[in-house]
């Protein structure tokens, strides 16, 4: 976990530069990471890309470095039990959860084979079948529900004797936690004992608020001990720091269903939505980040470990374009939904 | 038959569902240890204990969209809001997420959830605490809303809300609990979307739902006492809503009261009475006429509560301006 | 006169209004450093600093009930909703606390803010942010409720809520803040509950408010070349509501459509048809369109929320319709 | 303030006897608390006899037993610019604010002479001259209201170059502290130093819900450190102990616009309205609770220290009955507001 001066002041993020010991981890492990990180980033690149040409429209929030935090998290856990839930800035959380690049990006274009069949675009991945339930547009209101999936679980193991609980993945922005829904239900979570992880993606900002601006507390980690529960801090530059913090909080709440509230650094590297130009910070700042970038982290890291070279790198970065492109092609072929679908989907 | 209180109707309506299916749980503010504010939930924690009967904190937004988070992976949760002036504070839980997450997920999600409680006006409370906001929720689609006055129809579409694979919002009223009807011992279900005509008529048709039908079946048995037959339509589904039981009485009629205890602009009762004034525009013989709550906050006082509210003098009178008798 | 854009225009309303009065400041997400979502209030931060233009975190519920409380004991806060599909989360401010102070106190207290932001639908947003909610606000007494569709109404009708001693709730429109028109050099105010008759006709009258108003314009021209001459108005103002100008058309045109691009169940256009129907019952020679959105959440696909939303075409077939020319 | 043993349980409240210096203040400053305490219980013994009466209907929320509270805050504080919010049990801070016991019976009664003109009730004690805004029956919503108003003091101080900030006193019980409307407002205070005092009424109860069984937590100034505040643990049967503690606060609210947030531990002994049998509790509990009675402890350490004898309350005690029988007898011939009132007092 990232260390803390004195004053309590993170050193992660901006100040330190990263170090990441790799050589403990299985070199496949290590390579799905970089492969589903770069998945992520190639994606999101083409994403701008077709937003550009007006395939996409909208709003449109890019993940582009964050990557490193959905899927350690994804990783850390156990998707085939586990649920994931986070805000409009889906794209990676889709990704990570194992979802079809395809259906992501023609849910993009608002067709038909799109996930949720054209009707809910960017800012609404689902995916029930691999536990991705949305893509929340309304800034904090996934973490209640969120909190009810881990409660269904708690609910499940408790009365229906299921034999281990599902947790919940509740991700959520550094502007979200002054929502009143998550001061609910982080007390909910606390005094009921569920499974869940509750993720603060502290990119720093929400829109052009700087954390400080909105927030009397710069690390969020602390408000845990208001809702008796552990916190934690990441530095969600680093796949390894998030992949094991995560993996600790996800183990504490599936065995003894304790909630944990954690604040990982992270940044973003494009403005808010694809209509931001995002005059609100310098360049030096956001070179500063790109510095510490999480892929060419792990890349680096894996290199220096002898576990990747170069040229394996590029052929992964070759065919991860290529799996992009798939993507495009396969939106782009797909069919617009038929105009009378707007009466489906609402009524079971 | 055995005559039973609304509120034991709607409990047996939960304790059955909860003894037949054991993902059925219900959850709100003193429902359990208390046993409700209203007493709808007695005996039902000491039988299931937590957490199918479980007591929250004071989150109406919280705890409701729990509940929807447990319907999206399999319960079927009934939340209770002690009362729906306090559910404004749930309102983007259920407009935003239950009323849309099916519709986001391209379908692939539903949400199998009732929440419920008391509407409108109680006594003594002023304004923060007497409000009928049905036509918030009637106003949203992807949400079915109904709202019973019977203790067989409160059973019945409870039942069938529970069962229901969308969310269900399910409106009682604060002084309709104690009201007592037959109920029968075998198992029934009232189907959602069915108006009940509660009395044939071919005067005039009066049409409401909830608590108010109680003034409707006055005003018609005075009516009835001046010589006027006066149809009387329980709606009990506000959403979907059973436009042709409507419309067929309407056509028998052709003069129409519509009661609504809610305030009159922007409301689920203005709407009927917009939709009879144009798809029965060649049969009606007179202006469709609404019986609202005074456009004002509640008062206090109860004089003045009692002057705000719709009554049976008030539906009386707009039965005769639309008989052209005043 | 100067033709400018609407978000111009609430801009000098806001800038002359601070200028005027200090106790006059605006709240909201991203208002100051930003200057607003949709650049309404560019250049204010610079020229009056903080707190008089006041970013907030993203706490809908929180800042609204902050701005009340201001409100309450001197300000004229003006709080910004970055759109109205958030305001969901303060409506149990707005409605329990901006609405309803006056009265629970007797009279004592005032609450002098203004409510604004965009309201409806924009593009490829779905369902979550392209409500219309015009209905919820128009149903709440104690609020006034106002939607300009033109720079000069915007600007007017801006500055006279800002001087308001009562809430009001002030909805502007994501997709209309580029339309230009003209506003002039000297100051001027617009007063609430005044409708505004945009085109005389007498064949039928067409009915609407904010941003729609530009598709009753475009129908009314459509209509001309067809030789049906319609009286177009704008309502400006739902809370309160000018009857008396809708009520004076009717009795001249005989025919009537309104348009309101909100759901349709509780709607304020069904109320509006509502009103029209009685009280204009023996004037009427058609029933009364409503012309409102599809009632389904609205989808992501272009195409598809085009065909949800209202449109030139749906009030060109309401008008035939009316005419019993379709 | 309150000691804590180590596990962090506070020892004030029903485990420790309260013993109260009295020694430093001056006579008449405690024959005026006393007095003002003992004005509010007899006015809501009386309440609760005309509630029997039926000459008071609806809900009807007592203050017997948290008198120290609002009195030692409106002592605390200058009422002439400072300004009190509470929620529905309301009675005790309009007194407490000055407020006349006449129109607060006549409100009860619902008479035009009431505060509200009979339009608020129990709930609804306005008195915008003697600074009490309410009396508001939504768990939690005064307290955004309440930080408004504390903005709107700094911002008059820093705009309208107004000299002293006046502070925003806002109270409300155990159960609200969850309520998002908590959170929202307590970090937009933090991050914009708003001078106001934020008082848990803590009487264990939030209706027939005991603090642990909806609470993460038990003591609730643990939750200042995630706004940034100082936070502070008060015995609310100790008026000594209310006095100087939300006397610091306020001073810290009026001189650096610091807001604090304190959880004063008190009880109701009373049931949460009149219509509740408070069955949810032990007679013992109560009896424990009561034998630390507010009133009573500021007589015994007054007569202890010379200040107050028998006779003396006796006396007292009889001319506030007086004035409370008074209050009612104005209620009793006072006018029912007109039914054409109904239209008043909502638009401007
Ligand atoms: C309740 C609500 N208010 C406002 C918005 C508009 N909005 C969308 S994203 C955003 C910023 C959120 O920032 P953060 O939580 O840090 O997430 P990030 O975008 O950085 O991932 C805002 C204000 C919204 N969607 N919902
Ligand atoms: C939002 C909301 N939900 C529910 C209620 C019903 N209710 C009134 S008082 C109360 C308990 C509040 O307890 P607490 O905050 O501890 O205050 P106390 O009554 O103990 O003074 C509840 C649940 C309400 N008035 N408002
Ligand atoms: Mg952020
Ligand atoms: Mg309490």
């Amino acid at each position: 976990m990232a260390s803390k001066d004195k004053d309590g002041k993170s050193k992660s993020g901006s100040e330190t530069a990263v170090s990441m010991k790799v050589d403990s981890y299985d070199k496949e492990f290590l390579h799905e990471a970089l492969e589903k990180m770069l998945l992520i980033r190639r994606f999101e690149e083409k994403s701008a890309q077709m937003y550009g040409l007006r395939k996409i429209g909208g709003f449109c929030h890019l993940y582009n470095g964050q990557e490193a935090v959905a899927i350690a998290a994804a990783m850390a856990a156990d998707m085939s039990r586990d649920y994931m839930l986070t805000a409009y800035r889906d794209h990676g959380h889709a990704i990570a959860c194992g979802m079809d690049p395809k259906v992501v990006m023609a849910e993009l274009y608002g067709k038909i084979t799109g996930c949720s069949r054209g009707k809910g675009g960017s800012m609404h991945m689902f995916d029930l079948e691999k536990h991705m339930l949305g893509g929340n547009g309304i800034v904090g209101a996934q973490i209640p529900i969120a909190t009810g999936v881990a409660f269904a679980e708690m609910y499940k193991k408790k009365v229906m004797g299921e034999k281990e609980a599902g947790v919940a993945l509740c991700f959520f922005g550094d502007g979200a936690v002054h929502q009143g829904a998550f001061h609910e239900s982080l007390n909910l979570a606390g005094v009921w004992k569920l499974p869940a992880v509750y993720m603060v993606e502290n990119n720093r900002f929400g829109r052009g608020s700087a954390v400080h601006r909105v927030s009397a507390v710069e690390d969020f980690e602390i408000k845990a001990v208001g809702y008796n529960m552990d916190g934690m801090q990441l530095n969600g530059m680093s796949f390894v720091e998030c992949y094991e913090g995560i993996g600790k909080a996800i183990e504490r709440a599936r065995k003894d269903s304790i909630p944990t509230l954690i604040d990982i650094k992270t940044y973003r590297y494009k403005g808010h939505s694809m209509s931001d130009p995002a005059k609100y910070r310098t360049k030096d700042e956001l070179e500063k980040f790109k510095a510490q970038d999480p892929i060419e982290l792990l890349k680096a890291s894996m290199i220096d470990a002898g576990m990747l070279t170069d040229e394996d790198y590029q052929r992964l970065d070759k065919t991860i374009r290529e799996q992009v492109q798939e993507a495009v092609d396969f939106a782009e072929n797909s069919d617009e939904p038929a105009i009378e679908t707007i009466y489906e989907d609402i009524y079971v | 038959m055995a005559e039973i209180a609304i509120r034991d109707a709607l409990n047996q309506a939960i304790d059955e569902e909860m003894a037949r299916d054991e993902t059925v749980m219900i959850m709100g503010e003193e429902v359990a240890e208390y046993e409700g504010a209203y007493k709808v939930t007695r005996g039902l924690w000491k039988k299931y204990g937590s957490p199918r009967v479980l007591d929250t904190p004071i989150t109406e937004n919280g705890f409701t969209g729990v509940g929807i988070g447990a319907a999206l992976v399999g319960l079927r949760p009934i939340v209770e809001w002690m009362t729906f002036n306090f559910s404004i504070q749930a309102l983007d839980q259920v407009i935003n997420n239950a009323a849309k997450m099916r519709h986001m997920s391209g379908g692939q999600l539903k949400v199998p959830i009732v929440f419920r409680g008391p509407n409108g006006p109680a006594e003594y409370l002023s304004s923060q605490h007497s409000q009928a906001i049905q036509s918030f929720y009637a106003h949203i689609p992807g949400l079915k809303v109904v709202a019973p006055s019977t203790p067989y129809d409160a059973k019945g579409l409870l039942k069938t809300a529970i069962r229901d694979d969308n969310p269900v919002v399910f409106m009682e009223a604060e002084m309709f609990y104690a009201w007592t009807g037959e109920v029968p011992e075998e198992e029934y279900t009232v189907p959602f979307g069915k108006a009940a005509v509660r009395r044939e008529g071919d005067d005039v048709t009066l049409i409401s739902f909830s608590r108010p039908m109680h003034l409707l079946e006055k005003a018609a048995d005075e009516l009835a006492s001046q010589g006027i037959n006066a149809e009387v339509i329980d709606l009990r589904s506000l959403r979907p809503l059973d436009e042709e039981t409507i419309y067929a009485s309407v056509r028998k009629t052709n003069r129409v009261v519509v009661l609504d205890d809610a305030w009159p602009v922007a409301s689920f009762g203005a709407y009927v009475g917009w939709l009879i004034s144009k798809n029965c525009f060649d049969e009606l013989d007179a202006q469709v006429e609404l019986v609202h709550a005074e456009d004002v906050p509640m008062p206090y006082n109860h004089n003045l509560e009692l002057a705000v509210q719709v009554s049976t003098e008030k539906v009386i009178h707009a039965a005769k301006r639309v008989l052209y008798m005043e």
